[in-house]
C-alpha cells in the first residue's frame, strides 16, 4: 500500500456538490429511475386526480409482477451478452399446459408437467447457446418458433377437456392481502434470491464475468458451457413459474397469452441499465423499468387521444426515460 | 370427384381463428368429394398472405377458402386463381375481387347489435365504455362502423372510454383495471370478444357490475348463466363460418354454384335478461369447451360434421 | 495540459516541447499519463485545459483526422487497425498512399505481407509495425510513438529504432514512449518525465541519466535489481513439477521438451512466431498438443481445456492482459474469478475469505487502487498486476508466464521480478517467457531457448548475458548446447 | 484468401437454395416460371427489410423498428398516390425512410442510448406515426406500379427479382465502393479504432441508419405494390430480417458481413415455406420446422467454421 500512497495522489475531494451528485446516482443508478416512476405517477395523478389509491397501487404492482419476473430472464441472459426471446411463449406454454392438465390429471401433475415443459425449452436453449454456440437471439427465436408450434399442436388434442385454473393459482393471481396483491409471497422471495444470488453467489458472479470477457473466464478455468445450461434452464423455469402466476391472474388460457410480454420484458430489463453486450446491469433496475412500463401503459390507457398518438407518445416517452436515466448516470 | 382444396389463415393462436380452421377440416373430412386440405395457417400481413394464396395456386388445388387479411389488398392473387379456374370463398370477412365468392359474418351487423342492446338496456342514455380490436385492421373498422350507426341512434349516449385490446386477455383485463381505478362511473361496456376477462376484472376489484356486450366465446356464455348479477348478451360470430366456406366450395365444384356470390351470416344475440334468451344461452352451453372457442361450433344447413368431428380437427384422410 | 476523468485526475499539468530533428522521450511510471498525452495532442481526448502549439502557432486538434492534417500522427498504446477490414481497405480509410506504406513495411522488415490479408489474422507484433507504417507513410510532422516496441521481439524493436532515428535526421519531430532504457538512450536526444500527470522534469540523454529519471518518475530512489541463484540449484535435484517431451502443436511448434522443477524458474526465449505461442497454449490447455506427452508430478496429464490444467495446478498469465480481464469489472472481481469457476463453488460465496485474498494480492502487488470499480480505469500496468493477482489470491503451484512485464514501468518491473523469485522460493514452478533479454538474469534460473519450433539451447542465468541469449535465439549455437539438451 | 474462402458461406447458402428449389420441382413437378415469379414477389418486402437491418448490423448497431418504418413508408406513399403521380410519390417516400433512419441515427449518437433501446422506441413511434396517418387499410396504388412487379420477362426471369436487385444494387454497390461504406465496416468492426483512423463515428452511423431507412422505403414501398392499399399495422418483418441477416452471414455486432448472403437467406426462408404447403404439411408443424432449420442451418454454420479452424 505505502508505495502507490506516494507515488499516486489521494482522490481530490474539492468537487463540485452537482458532480458529487452525480457520481453519486452514477453509483447508484436505481435511484434516478426511481424519481422517474415518481414522476410518471405524479403526472398520473395530475391527469386524473384521485386515481392514485391503495387499489390503483395494488394493480399496478400485480400487473408489474409478471412483466417484471420476465424481464429477470431477459436481465440474466442479457448479463451474458445474451436474450431470451422465448420467455413469453414458455409462459404461455406454461399457462396452458397448467390449465389443461389439471382437469385431467390434478393441479399437482399440471404444475409439474408445466413447469418441466418451461425447464426442457430452457435447456435445449442453453445447450444451442452454450455447446453449439449458435447466437442467443436466433436460438430463442427458433426455440420460441418451435414451442409455439408444439402448443398449436398439444391444443388439438385438449380442445374439449375444458380447462381449470388451479384454485392456489387464481389465489396466487387474483387474492388480496391487506390491499396487496398475493403475487407478492410469490415474488418478493423471487426478487431477494435474484438481487442476492447475482451479488453474493460464484454463479451470479461468473454471469457478470462471461458477459465481460468470455475468454478471461476461460483462462480461469470456467466451462461456460455448464453456465449457459443452468442459466437458460433457470430461466426457462422462471419464465414457466410466471407463467402459473399470469394464468392465475388472467384467468383466461389463451394460445398467446403472456406473448404481449415480450418486448416490454425486454424493454424493462434495458430501461433498468442492464447492457445487452453483458457484464453489466441489475434486477433492482429491472423490477423498477417494470413499474414504470406498468405505470406507462396506465397513463396511455386514460389518455383520451387517437390510438397511434398513444402508442407513439409510449415510444417518445420510453426514449425520453432512458436518454435521461443515461445522462444522469453517464452509463452506457 | 376428388378435389383438394387450399386453406389460407392469417392469424394464429386464438380460439375463435384454431375453431375455423377445425371446422374447416371437419367438414372437408365429411365431404365425400374431398381427398385433400391443404392449409396455410400463421400469424402474417397481406402480403403474407398473397404469398401463401400464390403457393395454393402452384399446388394445383382445386377451390382456396380464405379468410382475408383485407378485402382488396389481395386481388392479384384472387384473379390469378380465378383464372386457372379456382374456386374462390372469402369466409368471415368478404374481398372486392371479381368471381369471388363470400360466406362472410357480417361484422357491422355484429357491432350493431350488440351495441344496440347495450345501449337500450342502460336506458337509452349514459356512459359506454368501448374496447376495441387492433387499431387499423379491417374487422376492427368494420365493427366500428356499425357500433357508430347504433351510436347515432342513441344521442345521450356518451363513449366515455375508447380503447385497443389488441384482442389480447391480459391486456383487456388490466386496461379494464386501469379504468376501475379511476374511480370514474359508467354505465355498460362492450367488447370486441375480450369479454370475459373484463368480467373478471369487475368481479376480482369488488365493482359493481354493469352490462356487459361480449361474443359467444365458450367462456363468456358460462359467466352470463353462472355469474350473480351479470347483465350481458353475447353476439353469435361462429368460426365454424369456415366449415360452410368448404361446403359451399364443394357445392360450386359440383356446378351447385349459388345465385349470388354474396352470402351474409347474420349474427344473433343472445341475452341474459329474458327467459327466452337464458333458455338459448343454456342451451348452447358448453363448460367443456375450449374458454376461447365460440360455443356455435355449427351453422345448421350449412355445415354436417358432429361436435366431435370439429373436436377432433382431422381433415381428409388424416 | 489537464485532464480528468471522473474522480481521476489524468493529467494536470503536463507540458512538453518537441523541435525538429528531435527524438523526445516521454518518460513515465505506469498510470502516469503518458498515453492520456498522446491521446489529447492528437485528437482522441478533448483537454479540459491547455493548448498546443504547432511553430508557435496556436493549432486545433480537435480530432484525430485534424491532428493528421495538422501533421501530428500516433501510434498508439492499443492497436489502431480494424480488425474486420483487409490492409488496403484500413489503407483506404486514413488516405494512407499504399506505394509509401509498403515501402516503409519492406523497410521495418516485414515479410510476405499481402494488402489483402485481413488484420484479425495477423499477429500483434505485425500489427504494431503496420501501426508504424501507416504513420510513417502519410509524412508526418511530428510522430507520436507510444510504447510501440513493448509487445515487438527484439529483431524487430532494432529496426523501428533504426527508422525512427532516421525520421528525425529528416527533419521531423518524434515523442517516443517506452519504458525500456535501453531503446532510450540509444535512440533519444531529451526525456521529459511525467510524474501524475504533471512534467517533473526535461533531461538531455547522457550517461547516468537512467537513475535521474528513475528518481523523477517515481519520486524516491530505486535499487538496481540483484540476486543469487543459490537455492534453485537445489530445487533441481527433486523430482519436476512437469515434464514435457517432444511437444508438438500446429503451426509452430515442432518439438519441445523440457523439465521444470518447483523452486525454479525457466526462462523461455524466442523470437517473434518460433513457437512460443503454442507451447504456452498447450500447457495451459488452451489447445491440444499434436505430439509429445506432458506429466505433471511423474502423471502423464492430457488437457482438454484450461479448467483441467488449473486443476493439475499449472496456471497461465497471458501477455495480452485484455484477454485476461473483466473489463468492466471490479478489482476485487477480477481477482477472485478463479474462485468460482468450478461448478461446486457456484453457491454462495465465503466472502471473508475472499476480502482477506484479495487484499493480499492487491497488497503484494502494490496494486494501484484508486479506480478498483472498474479495471479498465486501471492504468496498463495495474491491470497487468491484477492479471497476476488472480492466481496468487488462489495460490499457486506451476505459473507459466507469458511476457508479463509487457509495457511496465521500471519500479514495477523490479516489484515483478522479486516476486517471481520469491513464488519460487516458496516451492512453486515458474516458466518464464519474455521478449525484453534483459530480464532473464534477474528474474530466471535458467532460460530455454526455443528457434524454428525446437529447442536449440538451454543457459544458466550467469551465462546468459544478452549476446549470448541473442545468438542461441538465431539459431546460431546449432550443435554446441543442442545434443546436451536432447540429453536432459 | 481465395474468392471461395471469402464467401465460402454465401456460396454455401446459393448451394442451398439450389437443392431446395430441386426439392421443390420434385415435390411439384409443375413448380417452373409462375413458381419463381410468385417465389420472388413473396421475397420482395423481405428482401429489403433484410437489406436495411444487414447495414445496421454491418454499423454495429440494429434496428427494432424496421417494420414500422416500413408500414410509415406504405401508408404514405398510399395516400400520397391518391393525388400525385407515382414517380413524386415514391422520391418523396424514400426520402421520408431516408429520413426516418437519419432520425434514429441521430438520435442514437446524441442520447447515447445503447441502439437497441433507441429503436425499440421507435419502433412505436413510427407505428403510432402510421396509425395517424391512415387509421384503416386505405390509399390506392397506380397500376403500372403495380405491374412493375408482376409476371415474368426474358421467359422466366421475374420482374419482382429484376427490380429488387437493380433498387438494391443502386444504393449498396456505389455505398460500398464509397469511403462511406469503408468507414460503415470499420465502424462495426471496430468503433474506437475506427476514430482514431481518422472517422467521423457519429455521421457514419447516422448515414447507415440512413441507407437502412431508405430500405425500409422500399420494402413499404414494395408492400403496396403488391396488395395495392395501404395498411397501417406492421407484418412480421422484423424478427424475419434479423434471422435472415445472421443466416446471411453478418455478423451480429458489426463489420462483417454483406447483402447478399442476407438476401439469399430470404430466398431460402421463403422457399421453405412455399415446399412445405405444396407437401401440405400441417401449418402448425411448419412453424416448428421453420424453427427448426433457422437454429439448425446456423448451429451447421458454427460446426463448419470449427471445423475448419481446426483443420
Ligand atoms: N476510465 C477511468 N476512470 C477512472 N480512473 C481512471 C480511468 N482510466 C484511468 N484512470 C486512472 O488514472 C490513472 C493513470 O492511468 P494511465 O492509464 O494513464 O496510466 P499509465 O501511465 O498508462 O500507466 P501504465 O503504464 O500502467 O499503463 C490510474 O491511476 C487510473 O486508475
Ligand atoms: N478513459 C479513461 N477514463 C478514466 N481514466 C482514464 C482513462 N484513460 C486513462 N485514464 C487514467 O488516466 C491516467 C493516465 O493514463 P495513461 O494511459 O495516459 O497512462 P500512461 O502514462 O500511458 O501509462 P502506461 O505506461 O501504463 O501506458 C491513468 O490513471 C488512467 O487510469
Ligand atoms: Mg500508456
Ligand atoms: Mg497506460
Amino acid at each position: 500500500m505505502s508505495v502507490s500512497d506516494q507515488v499516486h495522489p489521494a482522490q481530490d475531494d474539492h468537487v463540485s456538490t452537482l458532480v458529487r451528485i452525480g457520481r453519486f446516482l452514477g453509483d447508484n443508478p436505481v435511484i434516478p429511475l426511481v424519481i422517474l416512476l415518481l414522476a410518471l405517477v405524479g403526472v398520473l395523478e395530475i391527469m386524473r386526480p384521485g386515481i392514485i389509491s391503495p387499489f390503483w397501487f395494488g394493480n399496478t404492482i400485480k400487473f408489474a409482477i409478471p412483466l417484471a419476473m420476465l424481464a429477470a430472464c431477459q436481465m440474466l441472459t442479457m448479463l451474458t451478452a445474451g436474450i431470451d426471446l422465448s420467455a413469453a411463449v414458455v409462459a404461455t406454454v406454461s399457462a396452458f399446459v397448467v390449465a389443461s392438465i389439471t382437469p385431467l390429471y390434478g393441479p399437482f401433475a399440471g404444475v409439474v408437467i408445466a413447469l418441466g415443459a418451461a425447464v426442457l425449452v430452457g435447456l435445449v436453449n442453453g445447450f444451442g447457446v452454450g455447446v453449439a454456440r449458435v447466437h442467443p437471439l436466433i436460438m430463442t427465436l427458433g426455440t420460441g418458433l418451435i414451442a409455439t408450434g408444439c402448443l398449436q399442436v398439444y391444443q388439438r388434442f385438449v380442445i374439449n377437456t375444458g380447462s381449470e385454473i388451479p384454485a392456489f393459482l387464481e389465489w396466487l393471481g387474483t387474492g388480496r392481502t391487506a390491499g396487496l396483491p398475493n403475487g407478492l409471497f410469490l415474488f418478493v422471495p423471487f426478487a431477494v434470491i435474484i438481487l442476492l444470488g447475482l451479488r453474493y453467489t460464484g454463479f451470479g458472479r461468473l454471469l457478470y464475468a462471461i458477459g465481460s470477457n468470455e475468454h478471461a473466464t476461460k483462462l480461469s478455468g470456467v466451462r461456460s458451457w455448464q453456465v449457459f445450461m443452468v442459466l437458460y434452464a433457470l430461466v426457462g423455469l422462471i419464465a414457466g413459474i410466471t407463467g402459473l402466476l399470469y394464468v392465475g391472474m388472467i384467468r383466461a388460457p389463451s394460445l398467446s397469452l403472456a406473448n404481449p410480454l415480450l418486448l416490454p420484458s425486454a424493454a424493462a430489463a434495458v430501461i433498468g441499465g442492464t447492457s445487452i453486450f453483458g457484464g453489466r446491469g441489475s434486477y433492482a433496475g429491472a423490477i423498477v423499468g417494470a413499474l414504470i412500463l406498468t405505470v406507462l401503459g396506465t397513463l396511455l390507457t386514460l389518455l383520451q387521444m387517437p390510438e397511434g398518438a398513444r402508442i407513439a407518445l409510449f415510444g417518445l416517452i420510453i426514449l425520453g426515460v432512458t436518454a435521461l436515466y443515461v445522462r444522469l448516470t453517464n452509463a452506457r | 370427384a376428388d378435389y383438394t382444396i387450399g386453406v389460407s389463415n392469417t392469424v394464429q393462436g386464438n380460439g375463435w381463428r384454431e375453431q375455423m380452421i377445425c371446422a374447416m377440416r371437419a367438414q372437408a373430412a365429411v365431404e365425400g368429394d374431398v381427398s385433400g386440405l391443404i392449409v396455410a395457417h400463421r400469424n402474417t400481413d397481406s402480403a403474407g398472405q398473397l404469398e401463401d394464396l400464390n403457393n395454393l395456386i402452384e399446388a394445383g388445388v382445386d377451390a382456396i377458402v380464405l379468410n382475408p387479411s383485407n378485402p382488396e389488398a389481395l386481388n392479384s392473387a384472387i384473379d390469378t386463381a380465378i383464372e386457372q379456374g379456382i374456386v374462390v370463398v372469402a369466409v368471415d370477412a368478404g374481398v372486392t375481387a371479381e368471381g369471388a365468392y363470400i360466406l362472410s359474418n357480417n361484422q357491422e351487423e355484429y357491432a350493431y347489435l350488440g351495441a344496440k342492446w347495450l345501449f337500450e338496456q342502460v336506458g337509452g342514455s349514459g356512459d359506454i365504455v368501448y374496447m376495441r380490436g387492433i387499431a387499423g385492421v379491417s374487422a376492427d373498422t368494420d365493427r366500428d362502423n356499425g357500433f357508430q350507426r347504433a351510436l347515432a341512434e342513441f344521442p345521450d349516449i356518451n363513449v366515455i372510454h375508447e380503447v385497443f385490446t389488441g384482442w389480447q386477455q391480459d391486456q383487456g383485463k388490466q386496461q379494464m383495471f386501469d379504468f376501475l381505478a379511476t374511480g370514474i362511473p359508467f354505465d355498460g361496456v362492450w367488447t370486441s370478444g375480450i369479454d370475459n376477462v373484463i368480467v373478471d376484472a369487475f368481479t376480482e376489484s369488488g365493482a359493481p357490475l354493469v352490462p356487459i356486450v361480449g361474443a359467444d366465446n365458450a367462456g363468456f356464455v358460462q359467466y352470463l348463466s353462472e355469474v350473480d348479477g351479470l347483465e350481458g348478451a353475447a353476439v353469435t360470430n361462429p368460426g365454424s363460418v369456415g366449415g360452410a366456406g368448404i361446403a359451399l366450395a364443394v357445392d360450386i365444384l359440383n356446378g351447385e354454384a349459388p345465385d349470388s356470390n354474396l352470402v351474409l351470416v347474420d349474427p344473433v344475440l343472445w341475452e341474459n335478461t329474458t327467459d327466452d334468451g337464458r333458455a338459448t344461452i343454456a342451451g348452447a352451453q358448453n363448460p367443456n369447451l375450449d374458454p376461447e372457442w365460440p360455443v356455435s361450433v355449427t351453422i345448421p344447413g350449412w355445415t354436417d360434421y358432429s361436435m366431435e368431428q370439429i373436436i377432433a380437427c382431422e381433415g381428409p384422410g388424416q | 495540459m489537464a485532464k480528468s476523468f471522473g474522480a481521476v485526475k489524468a493529467l494536470t499539468d503536463a507540458s512538453l516541447h518537441v523541435g525538429r530533428g528531435q527524438v523526445v522521450a516521454l518518460m513515465g511510471a505506469n498510470g502516469a499519463g503518458k498515453s492520456t498525452f498522446v491521446k489529447i495532442l492528437t485528437g482522441a481526448l478533448k483537454p479540459d485545459r491547455g493548448h498546443v502549439l504547432i511553430q508557435g502557432k496556436p493549432a486545433r486538434v480537435g480530432s484525430p483526422a485534424q491532428a493528421r492534417a495538422s501533421g501530428l500522427v500516433p501510434v498508439y498504446q492499443e492497436p489502431s487497425l480494424i480488425p474486420d477490414l483487409d490492409v488496403a481497405d484500413n489503407l483506404r480509410l486514413g488516405d494512407t498512399p499504399a506505394d509509401d506504406f509498403q515501402h516503409w513495411v519492406a523497410e521495418l522488415g516485414i515479410e510476405g505481407l499481402q494488402l489483402t490479408d485481413m488484420i484479425r489474422d495477423l499477429p500483434l507484433a505485425t500489427l504494431r509495425i503496420l501501426d508504424l507504417a501507416r504513420a510513417l507513410a502519410s509524412k508526418p510532422d511530428v510522430l507520436l510513438l507510444d510504447e510501440m516496441t513493448a509487445a515487438l521481439p527484439t529483431d524487430l524493436v532494432e529496426r523501428v529504432l533504426r527508422v525512427v532515428r532516421a525520421q528525425a535526421d529528416e527533419g521531423r519531430g518524434v515523442i517516443y514512449i517506452s519504458h525500456r532504457f535501453t531503446e532510450i538512450s540509444e535512440l533519444c536526444d531529451s526525456a521529459t518525465v511525467l510524474r501524475d500527470g504533471r512534467t517533473v522534469g526535461d533531461l538531455k540523454i547522457e550517461d547516468g541519466v537512467e537513475e535521474k529519471v528513475v528518481e523523477l518518475m517515481l519520486g524516491t530512489k530505486l535499487d538496481l535489481g540483484s540476486r543469487d541463484t543459490g537455492a534453485s540449484k537445489k530445487a533441481r535435484e527433486t523430482t519436476p513439477r512437469l515434464e514435457a517431451r517432444n511437444l508438438a502443436a500446429a503451426p509452430r511448434l515442432q518439438d519441445v521438451s523440457f523439465d521444470l522443477h518447483p523452486g525454479e524458474v525457466l526462462g523461455v526465449v524466442a523470437l517473434e512466431g518460433q513457437g512460443q505461442d503454442e507451447l504456452f497454449n498447450v500447457l495451459s490447455g488452451f489447445t491440444k498438443p499434436t505430439g509429445g506427452n506432458l506429466s505433471v508430478d511423474g502423471t502423464e496429464q492430457s488437457f482438454s481445456h484450461p479448467s483441467d490444467a488449473i486443476a493439475a495446478g499449472l496456471t497461465f498469465v497471458p501477455g495480452d492482459r485484455a484477454e485476461a480481464l473483466l473489463s468492466q469489472r471490479s478489482v476485487r472481481e477480477n481477482i477472485a474469478l478463479p474462485f468460482s469457476a468450478r461448478m461446486r463453488s457456484w453457491g454462495p460465496l465465503k466472502l471473508r475469505r475472499e476480502r482477506e485474498r484479495v487484499k493480499l494480492a492487491v497488497d503484494r502487488l502494490q496494486i494501484d487502487t484508486r479506480a478498483q470499480g472498474e479495471v479498465q480505469r486501471l492504468s496498463g500496468g495495474n491491470q497487468q498486476k491484477v492479471t497476476i493477482g488472480r492466481w496468487l489470491a488462489t495460490g499457486v503451484e506451476t505459473l507459466l508466464l507469458f511476457d508479463p512485464t509487457r509495457g511496465i514501468d521500471v519500479r514495477t518491473k523490479r516489484q515483478i521480478y522479486p516476486l517471481v523469485r520469491e513464488l519460487a522460493e516458496q516451492g512453486a514452478a515458474i516458466l518464464y517467457y519474455t521478449s525484453e533479454l534483459e530480464e532473464v538474469p534477474l528474474a530466471c534460473d535458467r532460460a530455454l531457448v526455443i528457434f524454428n519450433g525446437r529447442v536449440v539451447d538451454l543457459i544458466n542465468a550467469a551465462d546468459a548475458d544478452e549476446q549470448t541469449l541473442m545468438r542461441a535465439a538465431y539459431g546460431l549455437t546449432e550443435g554446441a548446447n543442442a545434443e546436451a539438451v536432447s540429453a536432459q | 484468401m481465395s474468392f471461395a474462402q471469402k464467401h465460402a458461406w454465401t456460396l454455401g447458402l446459393v448451394a442451398l437454395l439450389l437443392v431446395l428449389l430441386g426439392i421443390t420441382k420434385l415435390i411439384q413437378p409443375s413448380f417452373g416460371a409462375s413458381g419463381l415469379e410468385s417465389l420472388a414477389r413473396a421475397a420482395l418486402p423481405f428482401a429489403f427489410a433484410t437489406a436495411a437491418m444487414a447495414v445496421v448490423v454491418i454499423v454495429g448497431g440494429i434496428d427494432l423498428s424496421v417494420a414500422s418504418i416500413m408500414t410509415v413508408c406504405a401508408v404514405t406513399a398510399a395516400v400520397l398516390m391518391q393525388s400525385m403521380g407515382a414517380i413524386p410519390a415514391v422520391a418523396i417516400t424514400l426520402l421520408i425512410g431516408l429520413g426516418m433512419g437519419m432520425v434514429n441515427g441521430g438520435l442514437i449518437v446524441l442520447t447515447r442510448v445503447p441502439d437497441i433501446v433507441v429503436t425499440l422506441a421507435m419502433l412505436f413511434v413510427w407505428e403510432g406515426t402510421a396509425l395517424l396517418i391512415l387509421n384503416a387499410p386505405g390509399g390506392t396504388v397506380h397500376d403500372w406500379l403495380e405491374d412493375s412487379i408482376a409476371g415474368t420477362v426474358l421467359f422466366w426471369m421475374p420482374k419482382a427479382l429484376i427490380v429488387m436487385a437493380i433498387a438494391v444494387a443502386l444504393v449498396w454497390i456505389p455505398l460500398k465502393r464509397s469511403k462511406l461504406g469503408l468507414s460503415i465496416y470499420a465502424v462495426g468492426s471496430d468503433e474506437l479504432a475506427a476514430f482514431r483512423s481518422g472517422v467521423a463515428v457519429g455521421w457514419t452511423k447516422v448515414a447507415a441508419y440512413g441507407v437502412c431507412g431508405l430500405f425500409c422505403a422500399m420494402g413499404g414501398l414494395s408492400l403496396i405494390m403488391l396488395t395495392g392499399i395501404g395498411e397501417p399495422v406492421p407484418g412480421p418483418y422484423l424478427l424475419a430480417s434479423v434471422a435472415a441477416v445472421v443466416l446471411g452471414g453478418v455478423v451480429l455486432g458489426g463489420g462483417i458481413g454483406g447483402l447478399l448472403g442476407p438476401i439469399i437467406a430470404v430466398f431460402i426462408l421463403r422457399i421453405i415455406r412455399t415446399i412445405l404447403t405444396l407437401a401440405a404439411v400441417d401449418p402448425n408443424v411448419t412453424t416448428i420446422v421453420e424453427g427448426t432449420i433457422m437454429v439448425a442451418v446456423v448451429m451447421l454454420g458454427a460446426f463448419l467454421v470449427m471445423r475448419r479452424n481446426k483443420a
